[in-house]
């Protein structure tokens, strides 16, 4: 019935999305049907999937091993052998910005999720509980959501040192605070809901009602977050590695790339320019996707 | 005075969408005469919102285009009015109040500055305390208790039927000679609802304005209606003064409608629908767009779109009053 | 639409401003504000632009021992002696050169009459007095005077004063050594040494060297603003001689790429490069020419945890894994030699004839496997992330060292993180680097003299060595001191492999053409009072 | 509301207290020792002792952050360890700078941002709208380090009209101010139009049409007005991200700010300079977040009251 989008209000629909008693199955087949509408959407999930098999084949399409240094070609203009030249270390640009993108989704996914587990563990802990354990979480969040984050997360690399894996741990430590805002918010609501009640009657502990109906409601919630985190991710891996926090050398990241590039920007202007646009990209096609996502699955979280 | 304030001629306005076109108007006619109402019945999508929609040219456009007929208003055809002139009769002449009094009113603006607005557009040298002025006199019309104190409220801080009450306010503010009425209380209460219907009626008693009913209520209609016109899938089915559609109804969805009334002389087990929906415009059928849920319906309707028949003065769309009917049997 | 569009704007502005407001209400007086930072250069005033780091702390040689802070108090203060950049040294704030008495421990000083302070004050005995028990009380580089009669008891707080400076009159006094000590002359010639007027100095407090900053120097202190910069005016009453430029501006921009930026837009005369930028530089037709390269005295080199890396052979090993000629090619492009000894060249010791230390991954291999590490053998090299240039050196070591059975792994650590680490023996083995303080051998041996390996995780002891040292500064002959440290400096790097020196580097500025008698120094030191400014 | 305020209040103070917590221990916690740097090349253990002992470094744990915070209750964070400037003075005069630089920003993102939204959601699906997202994207998923370092080269080398460090004239804050803003100034435009696309559909809108209103009076009055709710949120985090985010912009630009203060601190360890920039900023940031959610008032009367909303 065509002629029903034109009455049916936007909020209507909203309502019928959060209304957490449909079936989950026809509700994620619906809301596939709506993502698959958003041209725009599928055209970034497929760059999306694009970048992940570039990162997962990174070693057979890179024309060189990207911390190769050859010291015949230092700086090298772009040429045949080189796409995109070289950089102070002869090392082909194009091969470490393939090899970027390794690092840079890894990071981005792995922090995410990292935040994802604890915030939702806090989230959930916090609006399940309520009372006095909700108030020392939510000043907890508060504390973190002002602490500078640059800051924090110099202070987290210094403790724990440098490297990849610290590094998903600093930024899942930076990003949870707006996971478990949110998740405490929907379990607040959530847990007003009459079912929960009828199974907490019903014997059950809170752990398990928690797990068994908190957790399925938020779940669209939580893969919004994580995708639209993954680009946030990204762009604070950048600038800690311009940093000179990040990502150590020689391993490859966009940031670091960007930061080696900087004296040599009136030189060697590609240098530059394509790790940003790297990062550009990569971030466009989260975010949009992201929004996609976030329209089709979970419309309230919009504003 | 029973000239026509108003005279709707072979209406048409379709929606463009997803390449296809969905007719949500087709092809409506009717007049709405001075000082009187005229009531629109049908279910939701019908297009009678559409065709009130079209007459105020507030339609969503893309995808809804107005694609043929005439509107004459005071003998002149609103659709050759430039955009600027249209905006000078909306609110001014032609004055529309809507479904949803929650939704409808500006949340962020008090009460008043949105009767005062209206009256500052339209009413030409108005001062501001002048506009104040008459904006508390128009809440006490529409008997809004404590309208000085109101004037200064949002609408959140009042109630659903109050707010209705400060959308007629609005709308009558400038003294309109048609008020619209779109569903005005379908979102209230019972109670509530009467007291609007009545606060309609008085109203337009007091300033002569004409008045159009949309509804899919009956019951509003034989309380408010001098004249009814009966739509279905975007086509006018029956048209007859109030009187003699209660008497008898002639379309079988009229009759079906008349049904669906709960009557509270009568002892019924279940109160009768219509079965079946509103076909979609997808699949509307060949012939008589009713005939699928039509208890009536014979091969003929399957067939052939039924014309519109003039039958002792009034107006009604169905194969069983024509000459082919009669054939058939 | 124009009355209800600026009422929003009005509104985001509003809240702008309470925010604004909730931010400065408490500024009472504000202090100087941006718009008057830039001096406006006056016509023919002649500036030299320097560009600079804050070194965010204060200007005071006897506290903070940063380039950044010298290159600033290099041009107010004066030391008695100054080093020229032959490393020889001239009297300054002295009539001549002190006399030696015959036990060599006694100096005898005249201080040149009336020489003025930039407040007026005339420079005295009692100043110089001051200045250097402030020196030892500030403790960060009073060692160098560890040699004078009564230091100790002056760190240990129980005398007030400090014993061996006899002051004879206002110009004229003698100070005691407890021990003979041949770079005694070198050491007052250090910036640490400076002499500040007594008065003044007690006055300031802790604003001495962020408001107020007197000496005896060729430009007087005229403001310091954090963050942005350090001007310097000429001083018309110098003892010596007035300043041909008149102001030093010293520009602080902390991203080395914007000052290039900076120097290329015409906006300062003297920016520092970093070595791997020379080969682009250098091939760029503007600026090819202005690139002016300096040597100072001091060297980059492998420290190594004795305690860890107990065995010498494993440092031997270590030390002839990688190929240092690869490293000053590839890394620095030739700004950068191969070095041949722990002793740079110019300074006594420094043995002429030693070749650069060799590159044998065969030789290494057989050493580790006799010092029974057949199957490789695992080294933490530690980084100071305040050198980026570390890495480039530290990645090509660790795919070098591979192929003698090394597997190195790096671990990069910010300055303070380091210097933790260093004195808790925290590290295994790392790049370091040290440039002289003076012009000595002694001052280039010191962070491996007895007593301090300690502290800079080396653990580094051998009696021969220690004695050598000892001697050194307690002999007089040149000659004689030149033997007995190549004999020290041969025990460090070629016997006990304590420290592998890698490279000795040519630091290179770009300098504006219109700057004249530019000398770029050989121990980091820079002295602007010779500087012109001519306009082409 | 007055007694809201004053919760929130109370509540920041707690926060305060935290993250100065927070902030001493991780500074026990990470390694590196402010002395050792002090000292740089010349520290031994003797000499340590003797400058810890100055810094009160060695009082207990306890005591130390006690002492902390009965003087920072009275607003006296005590002596930068370097500068030995008492570190109040040193956070005024960065933030004036820091905010200098964030109202610039604060005002092109606003400006920019509502009105390139604005003018997106009136011409939605023509080539003006798909040309301002775009750009508005870009803005949005460029690393503002990078869009500093090509404006610099950009307007600084190539064309050489604009200062490139330094914040000692206005138009040194140019090109700083649109690489801090970029970013925000495309997020406010996407949120202006998400949301007046959003509100442009309610009902009372077509209210207003049907009233005879002009239709750019619809926009800019009764549609907008209604938009600046969500735009207002983000507006307002956005703010308090710009004041205390800005530290790379800073350092590209060598722009002595609140940021770079920080950076530098927790680079020397700064104890008593960390703790006051990272009070002071998470001070200013939980305010802005205050000064926000009190402005909604401004533009949302339903929440001035205090009532839940009807809708």
């Amino acid at each position: 019935m065509k002629i029903f989008r034109f009455f049916t209000k936007q909020k209507e629909f909203e309502q019928e999305v959060l209304s957490s008693d449909i079936e989950y199955s026809s509700y994620y087949k619906d809301s596939f049907k709506r993502l698959k509408k958003n041209k725009v959407a599928m055209f970034c999930a497929v760059v999306i999937v694009l970048l992940i098999l570039i990162a997962i084949f990174a070693p057979l399409i890179c024309p060189y091993d990207p911390t190769h240094q050859d010291y015949a070609a230092i700086l090298s203009p772009p040429s045949a052998k080189h796409l995109l030249g070289t950089d102070e270390y002869g090392r082909d640009i194009l091969s470490r910005i393939i090899y970027g993108t390794r690092i840079s989704l890894s990071i981005g996914v792995v922090a995410q999720i990292l935040a994802s587990i604890i915030g939702v563990a806090l989230g959930a802990i916090a609006g399940y509980f309520g009372g006095i354990v909700d108030t020392i979480i939510s000043r907890i969040m508060e504390v973190f959501a002002a602490f500078p984050d640059l800051i924090f997360a110099m202070a987290i690399m210094t403790f724990m040192g440098k490297g990849v894996l610290n590094l998903f741990v600093a930024l899942g430590l930076l990003t949870w605070v707006r996971t478990a805002r949110l998740i405490r918010g929907s379990v607040m609501q959530l847990k007003e809901k009459e079912y929960v009640e009828a199974s907490k009657a019903s014997g059950a502990t809170s752990f398990r009602i928690i797990m068994k109906h908190l957790f399925p409601n938020s779940l669209s919630t939580i893969i919004v977050l994580v995708t639209l985190g993954i680009p946030n991710a990204i762009m604070y891996e950048a600038s800690l590695s311009f940093l000179g926090l990040g990502v150590q050398p020689p391993a490859p990241s966009w940031g670091n790339m960007i930061s080696a590039a900087q004296p040599y920007i009136s030189y060697r202007s590609l240098y530059s320019v394509m790790p940003g646009v790297a990062i550009m990209i990569t971030v466009i096609a989260f975010n949009i996707f992201g929004d996609g996502l976030r329209d089709a699955l979970d419309p309230k979280l919009r504003t | 005075m029973s000239e026509n304030l108003i005279e709707v001629k072979d209406l048409r306005t379709y929606f463009f969408i997803d390449g296809g076109v969905v007719k949500a108007v087709d092809g409506v006619s009717f007049n709405v005469e001075r000082g009187k109402t005229l009531g629109i019945v049908g279910e939701s999508g019908c297009g009678k919102s559409i065709t009130s929609l079209s007459i105020m040219q507030l339609l969503e456009s893309p995808p809804g285009k107005i694609v043929g007929g005439e509107i004459i208003y005071n003998g002149e055809n609103l659709l050759n009015k430039t955009k600027e002139e249209m905006r000078h009769i909306r609110g001014n002449k032609i004055a529309m109040i809507f479904q949803e009094p929650m939704t409808s009113l500006n949340p962020v603006f008090t009460v008043g500055q949105q009767i005062v607005e209206a009256l500052l557009i339209h009413e030409e040298g108005i001062t501001k305390e002048k506009a104040k002025e008459r904006a508390i006199e128009m809440l006490k019309l529409v008997k809004i208790p404590l309208p000085e104190k109101r004037f200064n409220e949002y609408p959140h801080q009042l109630s659903g039927g109050m707010r209705q009450r400060v959308m007629i306010a609005m709308a009558l503010s400038c003294n309109p000679e048609l008020l619209i009425c779109d569903e005005p209380t379908t979102a209230l209460d019972v109670t509530i609802q009467a007291q609007i219907l009545e606060l309609i009626n008085e109203l337009k008693e007091k300033t002569g304005a004409s008045v159009m009913m949309i509804t899919h209520d009956l019951g509003v209609i034989a309380e408010i209606a001098d004249d009814v016109m009966v739509m279905y899938a975007g086509k006018v089915v029956e048209q007859a003064d109030t009187d003699s559609i209660f008497e008898k109804p002639l379309h079988p969805y009229t009759i079906g409608l008349m049904n669906c009334i709960p009557k509270l002389t009568e002892e019924v087990e279940e109160l009768s629908v219509i079965k079946g929906m509103v076909p979609s415009y997808d699949d509307m059928p060949k012939g008589c767009a009713f005939c699928p849920r039509c208890d009536y319906a014979k091969k003929i309707c399957e067939e052939e779109m039924p014309e519109l028949i003039e039958l002792e003065g009034r107006k009604v769309r169905c194969h069983m009053y024509s000459e082919k009917w009669k054939e058939e049997n | 639409m124009k009355k209800n569009a600026k009422k929003v704007l009005a509104l985001l502005l509003a809240s702008t401003m309470l925010f604004a407001a909730a931010g400065c209400g408490k500024t009472e007086e504000a202090p100087v504000d941006g718009e008057q930072t830039t001096t406006t250069s006056t016509e023919g005033e002649k500036v030299f632009r320097v560009g600079a780091k804050d070194p965010k702390c204060v200007f005071d040689p006897n506290q903070y021992t940063y380039t950044h802070v010298f290159v600033v108090t290099d041009n107010v203060l004066e030391s008695l002696i100054k080093p020229l950049n032959d490393g020889s040294l001239v009297p300054e704030l002295l009539t001549e050169m002190p006399t030696l008495s015959e036990d060599m421990k006694t100096y005898s000083f005249e201080l040149k009459e009336g020489v003025k302070f930039h407040n007026g004050e005339i420079l005295t005995s009692n100043d110089v007095k001051y200045s250097y028990e402030r020196l030892i009380k500030k403790q960060v580089m009073g060692s160098i005077l560890s040699p004078v009669v009564g230091y100790q008891e002056l760190v240990d707080g129980t005398a007030t004063e400090l014993a061996g400076f006899e002051i004879i009159d206002d110009t004229h006094f003698n100070i005691h050594l407890s021990d003979v000590y041949t770079p005694f002359m070198s050491a007052l010639a250090t910036p640490y040494a400076a002499i500040f007027p007594a008065k003044a100095c007690e006055e300031a407090g802790d604003t001495w060297g962020r408001d107020v900053l007197i000496g005896t120097g060729y430009f007087t202190f005229d403001k310091y603003e954090q963050g942005v910069g350090v001007t310097l005016s000429k001083f018309d009453e110098h003892h010596d001689q007035v300043a041909k430029i008149d102001r030093v501006e010293y520009k602080f921009i902390e991203d080395d790429n914007t000052q290039v930026l900076e120097y290329q837009k015409g906006n300062l005369d003297y920016v520092e490069i970093q070595s791997t930028m020379y080969p682009v530089y250098s091939a760029d037709p503007e600026l090819k020419d202005q690139l002016v390269p300096f040597q100072p005295a001091g060297g980059f080199y492998i420290l190594y945890n004795t305690k860890e890396m107990s065995d010498p052979r494993v440092r031997e090993a270590f030390s002839i894994s990688f190929d240092r000629n690869v490293i000053c090619e590839n890394v620095f492009h030739g700004t950068a030699a191969p070095s041949k000894s722990f002793i740079p060249a110019g300074l006594i010791g420094h043995d002429e004839e030693a070749e650069v230390y060799p590159y044998d991954p065969e030789r290494a291999k057989q050493l580790l496997t006799e010092a029974g590490y057949p199957n490789g053998y695992d080294v933490r090299l530690t980084l100071n992330a305040a050198y980026p240039l570390d890495i480039p050196i530290a990645t090509t070591i660790q795919e070098q060292a591979k192929a003698a059975g090394f597997n190195v792994t790096l671990d990069q650590v910010d300055s303070a993180a380091w210097g933790e680490m260093k004195l808790n023996g925290g590290m295994q083995a790392c790049i370091s680097s040290w440039y002289v303080d003076y012009n000595d051998p002694d001052s280039m041996l010191y962070p491996v003299s007895d007593g301090r390996t300690d502290y800079v995780s080396s653990f580094y002891h051998n009696d021969e060595f220690k004695q050598l040292m000892i001697d050194g500064v307690r002999t007089v002959d040149e000659a004689e001191r030149h033997e007995i440290y190549k004999k020290a400096e041969h025990i460090l790097t070629r016997e006990d492999y304590a420290v592998s020196p890698v490279y000795n580097e040519t630091k290179y500025s770009l300098v504006s053409p219109k700057v004249q008698n530019l000398d770029l120094g050989f121990t980091l030191r820079m002295f602007f009072g010779q500087v012109d400014i001519v306009e082409q | 509301m007055f007694s809201y305020i004053l919760k929130r209040l109370g509540q920041t103070i707690l926060v305060l207290i935290g993250i100065s917590l927070v902030t001493f221990i991780l500074l026990q916690v990470v390694p590196g020792d402010p002395v050792q740097l002090m000292l740089e090349k010349r520290a031994d253990p003797q000499t340590i002792a003797a400058v810890r002992h100055e810094l009160g470094l060695d009082l207990p744990l306890t005591t130390q952050y006690f002492n902390f915070l009965k003087n920072a209750l009275h607003f006296d964070f005590g002596v930068s360890y370097f500068s030995k400037e008492p570190v109040t003075a040193v956070l005024l005069r960065c933030f004036k700078v820091t905010l200098k630089l964030t109202c610039l920003s604060f005002i092109f993102a606003v400006v920019v941002g509502i009105t390139c939204g604005i003018i997106a959601a009136i011409k939605r699906g023509t080539a003006i709208d798909s040309a301002l997202m775009t750009l508005a994207m870009f803005g949005v998923s460029a690393p503002s380090f990078w869009i500093a370092i090509i404006l610099q080269i950009i307007f600084g080398i190539k064309l050489n009209i604009l200062p490139i460090s330094g914040f000692d004239t206005p138009v040194a804050f140019i090109l700083p101010s649109i690489a801090l803003g970029a970013r925000y100034a495309g997020d406010i435009a996407r949120i202006t139009r998400t949301s007046m696309l959003d509100v442009v559909k309610q009902d009372y809108i077509r209210t207003a049409r049907a009233k005879g209103v002009k239709e750019n009076l619809i926009i800019m009055k009764h549609a907008l007005k209604n938009a600046m709710i969500p735009i207002i949120t983000l507006v307002g985090t956005e703010l308090g991200c710009m004041l205390t985010g800005s530290m790379l912009i800073e350092r590209v630009f060598s722009v002595p700010g609140i940021g770079k203060l920080a950076v530098d601190a927790m680079t020397s360890r700064d104890l008593p300079l960390l703790e006051g920039t990272v009070v002071y900023i998470a001070f200013v940031f939980v305010m802005v977040n205050l000064i926000v959610d009190i402005s909604y008032a401004l533009f949302d009367p339903r929440i001035r009251y205090g009532k839940g909303n009807s809708k």
